[in-house]
């Protein structure tokens, strides 16, 4: 195919447009004055067409207009980084070995709001085309989720379709889950979040730009064929009928489709015809095909007529705009079309040429002869970026007088304990995490439930260790603390298999930043996540934000999430969290008093939600680094970072993971018993490790200066940690029950 | 010896179990597309591996049973070579009538991905023959679908001629309801056919080959068709 | 009280538009099985519920609020009550 | 040549007897939602397929085949075509 030759940059029928109205402007997404700068940036009115593609490019989603300015502030250098944020569809870190592993994490919030399933279903597969479009082979999935309290119908109802989803999609790939998270608040009640990152592997001169360059290099979209799928707002989208409503629908997503692609393209890649790779995403071709163009500096030629469609009578707009899953774009050299197209068909998929990389700079939209939308890539990709006021909230001067002198110490230690260990929050993931496949591959070293997951990488003795973490009630309590915090426990979960971190991605999940509260808690996170990043020497490589995610006019928590990845030279000098031997000794290193700020104690058991949470990134640092040089001396048998619950709830953890029990009865406190057992300071991690070892792990957490408590024993059969005493059996039962009953609807 | 992983389009444990078969037991063994008429000549193993043919869509198993290198596959198993179907591979076996039963949904309607036990019933096919009598394997399961059925006569057939190769257990071996992760009558978790040459199984053995992932039970598995095999 | 037992037959189907890949999918098998004349494949649910009411009037009404809370899913299928016949005049009201 | 355009209706459903875990898992969740009334629920498919046929026996041929050879699997299923009904009298005859 090749582009009708009289086309000129004018536009057919581009005469007589009356000013769009309110209305129509908010069905793109723009506002009058962004319709006037499109205006002047054209030099002409846009007809509607354009409109659309200007508002869908100028999207936060898209042009991250309100973040972009925020998001430098993140610290994207490093030795190891080879493609960084705002590159490519995904940050890429080499990892030795002339391997490069491939990250992002990215959300589907509120498509998850409407269809829990299909919407974190297509999260899932949106995620993964980021990852191979770069030319890697994914090979991990993690989901990291919100949502509201599980004992209403609708709860679950959405708590269920969304794990259901997840699954299903990463199933049907055959990518393994191997982490993650979950905590449940009512803040996220008509909100839940859906942030997927995923993990792949390349060999670094094998990594694939999406890059549309080459004037005359063809465009094929391969994949499914396009349907009204996820378009917004096209009431005025069909020129001939301007009443007609096209309303866009709910995403259906199809991982088997998903699973032929992935294996389709890898397969292009290796014809050396292959120029440039990108997925469909938000705003489908238009996006996909202005980005590619913009990173390679010429433009781009669409027919739309030449688009295979699944619905009848779809207008340039919706083909344009249509977010049909399961797509994507590939820039051929001239030429070779007929040798991938091969290679598509033999894998059942249907792919045909719509449009070639042309050398003015503008995306040019022809539906047959008729030229349709004619706009300079240069304005599509740099949307306006404002910022707004900030305004320290003021719910904040309430939360921060917090003194636990009104909160009573706990009266029955064991009882609480066990109410702590049935909660939603802290009771085993496993009902969530065993619906995931998380072993396919023959990767899966450490499993989910441990802090991180750790897959080796066949072929080497190295390990890569992944986790998420994010904790929105910090980030709520002190917004700097929240995203700082979020950063250290992600890389300290990592450290506790002895991996070192080296990379981060983040997904920013905030209100309304036209909210100058909302604004400041983005503002005030971006900044704990930039100086945690530096501390610990891990560049953020790509991330994605959403936000205005509130429901009843309720803005979320605000939750930034940070996905760590960590290397592990020798995959024999790893560690894990479960307690091992009878007679081990339990240690807690790191940092001093346990506080009960912004602690699920606080919040389980006396419904508050109060307090200064604080975080020290020099004790972080040093209590990481000490970790790891411990667990790679091989002096550790456990390691395991205390979060949610504090000490108590950490020690239990192990205890269950070992299937062995501890003695720690002796343990006591000149503060409050809540504090020791329930407290939450960050920087802490409990380890165990043979009576020999006990003298060498003091010495190193002495010259690391780095805190150390001797706890007690591992053994016997009974959970004894200060005042609480229970059966080792019968704890695990309630804390393997916690999160089941509630997600059946029987707690 | 010569293997063939037979490739459907949404196989997912086709390179894991390459893997072991080439990596860790040194075989012969190649990828056959599911659109090819005829295996590599002289092939004396064909494994179905796990995975979600054609999306797992309509019915686990159905389009990819009717995929043109089935003709092949039933033609091997006629001449009395090994086939082993696992997970997604026996409900392939079962469509396909190479195996007697149906598979339904597990009773808790969720997909189940962890590890298990299972006790050799019958050392008497090329998947068992090397392993102890009443051997239990800690092995994984990963299925949405592993309620294996069938009437009632069928299930005395099995019995009788003990056909049932693997049922799930606990880890001491005894087959209580509890041991059961998905609902299939009597606890089957594997079967083979009438000439016992043909075997499928729900768990997987792929996965289970090596200590760093948490069991080499597996391995008995394959050398139980080595074995076999005289190599 | 006793009540008489009612059979609803229920069908629930993808909306206009909406992305059935189980459907394309079966549809590609058919033509590779050779089924050439196959042009459109769409899957749907049948539920069968045996329900304990009344009335035929009472029946409809838990089998519409039945599919409302749950059987369907608003944003993406509709339903349809296609039959709904008395099958025993008396049964135990409790289930 | 030309052909005409036909729409079948069919319903696959499990056989009597055959356990019917979905059915099950929909009966509890609705007693869950307080439809204590529900006795009993069984899920089957409705999978609507058109096809090109000279006329109606072809077609209902063809429905026929395609659902012994691949939409129904007999171990466990029966199938029934509904409704078979004439939707256009002209298409191509290539898909
Ligand atoms: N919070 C963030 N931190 C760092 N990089 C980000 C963040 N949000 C987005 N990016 C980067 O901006 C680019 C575009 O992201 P996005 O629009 O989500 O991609 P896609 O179009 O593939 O969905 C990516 O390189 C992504 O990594
Ligand atoms: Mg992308």
């Amino acid at each position: 195919m090749g582009i009708s030759p009289g086309w000129d940059g004018r536009l057919t029928n581009n005469s007589e447009h009356s000013l769009p109205t309110d209305a129509e402007l908010r069905e793109v997404a723009l506002t009058r004055d962004e319709y006037k700068r499109a205006t002047d940036l054209l030099g002409r009115q846009p007809n509607q067409i354009e409109l659309g593609i200007i508002g869908g490019m100028w999207s936060e989603h898209c042009g991250y207009k309100h973040s972009r300015p925020l998001l430098k502030r993140l610290p994207g250098d490093g030795d190891q980084v080879l493609i960084g944020a705002g590159e490519e569809n995904a940050g890429a870190v080499d990892i030795g070995d002339g391997l490069a592993i491939v990250m992002k994490i990215e959300s589907h919030n509120h498509p998850s709001a409407v269809e829990p399933f299909q919407g974190a279903a297509t999260g899932v597969g949106g995620i993964l085309r980021d990852i191979f479009t770069m030319g890697a082979r994914p090979i991990a999935l993690l989901d990291s989720l919100r949502f509201g309290p599980l004992d209403d119908q609708r709860g679950r109802y959405l708590a269920n379709g969304i794990v259901g989803g997840v699954a299903w999609y990463g199933n049907c790939m055959g990518i393994p889950t191997v982490g993650g998270e979950v905590s449940i608040n009512k803040c996220y009640r008509g909100n839940p979040l859906v942030n997927a990152m995923c993990v792949g592997i390349i060999e670094h001169e094998k990594l694939t730009s999406a890059t549309a360059k080459g004037s005359g290099n063809q465009l094929i979209l391969v994949g499914a064929d396009t349907g009204r799928d996820g378009i917004h707002g096209a009431t005025f989208a069909s020129v001939d009928d301007p009443e007609a409503s096209h309303r866009g629908v709910v995403q259906v997503g199809n991982p088997f489709m998903e699973k032929l692609l992935l294996e389709a393209c890898l397969e292009a890649l290796q014809t050396n015809t292959v120029v440039g790779l990108q997925d469909l995403g938000a705003t489908g071709l238009t996006s996909s095909s202005v980005e590619s163009a913009g990173r390679g500096g010429g433009g781009v030629a669409i027919q739309v007529d030449k688009i295979a469609r699944r619905a009848d009578g779809m207008s340039p707009y919706e083909l344009m705009l249509s977010e049909s899953q399961e797509r994507m774009l590939v820039v051929a050299k001239r030429g070779d079309v007929s040798k991938l197209q091969s290679v598509f068909s033999r894998w059942g998929l249907h792919s045909d040429v719509i449009g070639e990389v042309i050398s003015t700079p503008n995306l040019e939209v022809l539906d047959g002869d008729i030229h349709v939308a004619s706009i300079p890539i240069d304005m599509l990709v740099n949307a306006p970026t404002y910022s707004f006021p900030v305004e320290r909230p003021r719910y904040l001067d309430e939360t921060s007088s917090f003194s636990k002198d009104l909160i009573p110490d706990v009266v029955d230690p064991t009882a609480t304990f066990l109410k702590m260990l049935a909660s939603p929050n802290i009771a085993s993931r496993q009902p969530i995490y065993q619906q995931y496949d998380h072993m396919v591959g023959t990767n899966t070293i450490i499993a989910p439930g441990g802090d991180a997951a750790l897959l080796r990488v066949k072929g080497t003795e190295k390990a890569i260790a992944v986790a998420t973490d994010g904790n929105g009630r910090t980030t709520f309590l002190e917004p700097f603390v929240g995203g700082a915090s979020a950063v250290a426990e992600a890389a300290r979960n990592i450290s506790c298999t002895g991996a070192v971190p080296i990379a981060l991605t983040n997904c920013l999940n905030f209100g309304s930043p036209e909210q100058p509260t909302a604004y400041y808690q983005l503002s005030q996170a971006i900044d704990g996540m930039a100086a945690a990043s530096t501390a610990l020497g891990t560049p953020v490589i790509s991330g994605n934000v959403s936000l205005y995610n509130e429901s009843d006019g309720e803005s979320i928590w605000p939750t930034p999430i940070v996905g760590a990845l960590g290397i592990l030279n020798n995959l024999e000098k790893r560690c894990q969290i479960g307690f091992a031997c009878s007679g081990d000794e339990i240690a807690v290193l790191g940092a001093g008093t346990p506080e009960l700020d912004g602690s699920e104690y606080l919040s389980v058991i006396h419904d508050v939600v109060a307090g200064i949470p604080k975080l020290v990134l020099s004790d972080e640092l040093a209590l990481q680094r000490l970790v790891r040089e411990l667990i790679s001396a091989q002096l550790l048998a456990s390691a395991h970072d205390c979060a949610d619950g504090g000490l108590a709830i950490a020690l239990a953890e192990s205890a269950f993971a070992g299937g062995v029990g501890v003695r720690a009865e002796s343990l006591h406190t000149k503060h409050r018993i809540d504090e020791m057992l329930f407290g939450e300071s960050q920087s802490r991690i409990v380890v165990s490790y043979s009576s020999g070892a006990g003298p060498a792990v003091a010495a190193a957490a002495a010259t690391a200066g780095v805190p150390f408590f001797q706890l007690g024993n591992v053994g016997g059969d009974r959970l004894l940690i200060g005042p609480i005493d229970v059966a080792l059996t019968d704890a695990e039962s309630d804390w393997t029950n916690g999160l089941r009953l509630a997600l059946a609807g029987n707690a | 010896m010569k293997a063939a992983v037979v490739v459907f389009p949404g196989s997912n444990c086709d390179a894991d179990t390459l893997y072991v078969l080439k990596n860790l037991l040194g075989i012969d063994a190649r990828y056959v597309w599911h659109g090819e008429n005829c295996l590599h000549e002289n092939t004396d193993l064909v494994v179905l591996p796990g995975g979600f043919s054609h999306g797992d869509y309509l019915r686990t198993g159905a389009m990819a049973a009717r995929a043109p290198i089935m003709t092949a596959v039933r033609n091997h198993a006629a001449y009395g070579k090994p086939v082993l179907g696992i997970c997604n591979g026996f409900q392939i076996l079962l469509e396909a009538g190479l195996l007697p039963g149906a598979m339904l949904p597990n009773t808790s309607t969720q997909f189940r991905c962890e590890w298990v036990h299972i006790r050799v019933e019958s050392l008497e096919t090329p998947f068992s023959s090397t392993c102890r009598p009443e051997q239990v394997l800690r092995l994984p399961i990963a299925h949405g679908e592993g309620n294996y059925v069938i009437d009632h006569d069928g299930l005395s057939e099995l019995q009788d001629q003990e056909r049932i190769v693997y049922r799930y257990t606990t880890a001491e071996g005894i087959d209580s309801p509890d041991a059961n992760p998905n609902g299939s009558m009597d606890n089957i978790a594997g079967i083979c056919s009438s000439d016992r040459n043909v075997v499928g199984m729900m768990p997987h053995p792929e996965r289970a080959s090596e200590e760093s992932l948490g069991s080499q039970d597996g391995l008995t598995i394959w050398e139980s068709v080595l074995d076999g095999m005289g190599d | 009280m006793t009540c008489k037992l009612y059979k609803a037959r229920i069908v629930i189907q993808l909306n206009e538009g909406v992305n059935d890949p189980q459907g394309l999918t079966v549809r590609d098998s058919l033509h590779e099985l050779g089924f050439a004349q196959v042009r459109n494949v769409r899957i749907g649910k049948m539920i069968t519920v045996e329900v304990a009411a009344t009335n035929t009037d009472e029946a409809r009404g838990f089998v519409t609020a039945m599919c409302s809370d749950l059987l369907a899913n608003p944003v993406i299928e509709s339903f349809e009550i296609e039959t709904l016949e008395l099958v025993s005049e008396e049964v135990e009201t409790s289930p």
